[in-house]
């Protein structure tokens, strides 16, 4: 079952790394923010397959956080950047 | 190889990437990363200290030093970038420039 | 077989730093960043300090995303003024001759693969043998807390503690000095979407219960003080984004108290102790675990309402939304 | 007990699989919108599907309890974020559009 476990996360890297490319490519901030999306998601899958696997029930609070800050960059960039219209990002 | 090993030695290649980028780039925002990326390689090297020096549980002492470290970078990053800001609404230079 | 994790979450670190600051535009800098702070928030949990990893999460990856995105806002709108001195800057950039760059350039790479060498056999031979874990281990019970991380903080260690509250506090100065102290204005941009301020309320108990229960928790694990202030400052974020800035809706009072109260508690508990004989922060094993309770909430808002005006006075250092404020009063 | 096992590698299998599905989306689909809806819903999925496999393989009510508030606030969080992403780029294409009429 541990085996499993480890293959389950290496898989779920490999995602993250993957997804990463979009970043560097992504033609408007917008493309780029889905990345950071993508990866607190993936990154809490990664969180809870971890703690099934160090059987640590905390790191289920570090899959929290990592959510609340997805949802601040979130609302961090559609209010910052809104009164930033016609120009090209 | 254990866990810790591979961490420190990760944690040397960062502090050296922070530091060739704090030379390097030249954008007040590429630089204030790189310091960041620097104080986040001298973390790594306590944090996998910690883990060697476990017993029962991992040693606490680096672990509370990171967590005020983390803190007192990012105040001090936030204030770096107020600075940063200030000198661009002042002149319109996003970088130093030696020709004054 | 679980090394694999570690190794792919290295290279993944490793590679995220150096495209950090290679990349050609700024915003692929910055959104790298985070993804830097995420993958680094990961080894943490690898290395087993979940506290640091909480801590890394919300604050270095969180709140200065925040600050960068604010702060690329305003680099990359138009610069405001002394166009013809900036491009005097890039007719002497584009003159310099490329050759003249060589010799430093062969001269730094040299200097920093002979440091990473260095760097790398000084980590590897750290001495073996060190470290505090059994002093740790053997006060633990006298602490009066049971997480050997936050007995460190704020019992045997509260002195660094106490500092780092003030030096958070003189943080904020700073950015005031350099700003200008703008915070007690009115807010620039309203939320004028119904689901967003809807999402913020949502979310604004959700992150204060979350806190609470982090603060209370860092007693038996890993938690405490500053994860709870992370999160207790992101409801002060969220609430300025949504229009709502919370340091001017409350009283002036109130916010300074906030901001001071955690310092000025640790000060006032440090003088009484001295005064009936112990040394500083040695607090009596019986009320510990009250007086940690007490001093991780206080320190815990007044960080969080730290963390908030930094953020509301950066946001508001923006020239032309103050303008534009201007003009509309 | 077996069974058990079985049933949690099933969910963890179909978990990466939606994962995959939502990166080869973000990567591949051409325009924000299209990947926005890749990311937000193929990669909610594979965090439920992981949630249900991890919460039957640790059992506890409590963690079971965390886990589910977990998935539910991630829920939340990504899909109000996939729509102010997408009203955000839509205000700024409108603009754009606006300018080179006028």
């Amino acid at each position: 079952m541990d085996g499993f476990f480890i293959i389950v996360i290496v898989f779920l890297l490999l995602n993250i790394a993957l997804g990463l490319f979009r970043v560097w490519r992504g033609p408007t901030v917008a493309d780029r923010l889905l990345t950071t999306q993508l990866f607190g998601t993936t990154g809490m899958a990664i969180l809870l397959v971890l703690a099934g696997y160090l059987k640590d029930l905390t790191l289920l609070n570090v899959a929290i956080t990592f959510n609340v800050l997805a949802i601040l960059l979130v609302i961090g960039l559609v209010q910052v950047w809104k009164k930033k219209k016609g120009e090209t990002p | 190889m254990e866990t810790y090993q591979i961490y420190s030695l990760t944690s040397a290649v960062l502090f050296v990437i922070g530091m060739g980028g704090v030379f390097v780039s030249r954008h007040f925002i590429k630089k204030i990363i790189a310091t960041i990326i620097m104080g986040g390689g001298v973390f790594l090297v306590f944090v996998s200290l910690a883990e060697r020096d476990a017993l029962t549980f991992a040693d606490p002492v680096p672990h509370a030093l990171v967590i005020t470290g983390i803190v007192v970078a990012v105040a001090s990053a936030a204030f770096a970038l107020a600075l940063a800001r200030r000198i661009y609404q002042l002149t319109g230079e996003e970088s130093f420039t030696n020709d004054k | 077989m679980s090394i694999m994790i570690d190794i792919i979450l290295a290279v993944l670190a490793i590679y995220l730093a150096l495209q950090c600051l290679f990349a050609p535009r700024l915003t692929q800098t910055v959104f790298l960043f985070f993804a830097f702070g995420l993958a680094l928030a990961l080894a943490w949990v690898r290395l087993g300090a979940v506290d640091v990893a909480i801590t890394e999460a919300a604050i270095a990856s969180g709140f200065l995303g925040v600050l960068f995105l604010d702060a690329l806002r305003d680099f990359s709108l138009a610069p405001p003024l002394k166009w013809d001195n900036l491009e005097v800057v890039h007719s002497s950039l584009a003159t310099k001759n490329p050759k003249s760059l060589f010799l430093p350039r062969l001269a730094l790479m040299l200097g920093l693969g002979l440091f990473l060498l260095i760097a790398l056999e000084a980590v590897w031979k750290i001495p073996e043998g060190g470290g505090l874990t059994a002093a740790a281990e053997a006060l633990l019970p006298e602490s009066g807390v049971e997480h050997p991380v936050t007995a460190v903080l704020l019992n045997f260690r509260a002195y660094d503690t106490w500092l780092e509250l003030g030096v958070i506090l003189l943080g904020l100065l700073a950015t005031f000095a350099v700003g200008g102290i703008k915070i007690y204005r009115k807010p620039p941009v309203v939320a004028d979407d119904i689901l967003l301020r809807q999402v913020i309320l949502f979310f604004t108990p959700v992150l204060f219960l979350f806190g609470a229960f982090l603060l209370y928790f860092g007693k038996s694990g890993p938690g405490g003080a500053f994860q709870a202030a992370v999160l207790w400052g992101a409801i002060g974020i969220l609430l300025h984004l949504g229009g709502r800035p919370v340091f001017s809706m409350i009283p002036r009072w109130l916010g300074q108290l906030s901001l001071t109260v955690g310092l000025g508690f640790f000060l006032i508990l440090g003088f009484f102790l001295l005064a009936g004989g112990a040394t500083l922060f040695e607090y009596p094993p019986a009320y510990a675990g009250v007086l940690i309770l007490i001093i991780e909430t206080l320190a815990a808002i007044s960080i969080a309402a730290a963390l908030t005006a930094i953020f509301a006075n950066l946001n508001q250092m923006n020239k032309e939304e103050s303008n534009q404020i201007e003009s509309t009063n | 007990m077996m069974i058990k096992e079985v049933i949690t590698v099933i969910l963890l299998v179909v978990g990466c699989f939606f994962f995959l599905a939502g990166t080869l989306g973000v990567l591949r689909f051409p325009d924000l919108f299209s990947r926005l809806h890749a990311l937000t819903k193929a990669d909610n999925l594979g965090l439920g599907f992981i949630a249900a496999g991890m919460a039957l393989h640790i059992g506890s009510p409590w963690a079971v309890l965390k886990i589910f508030s977990i998935w539910f606030f991630t829920l939340l969080a990504s899909s109000t974020s996939c729509y102010l992403i997408a009203r955000f780029q839509k205000e700024k294409d409108q603009a754009r559009n606006r300018k080179e009429e006028g």
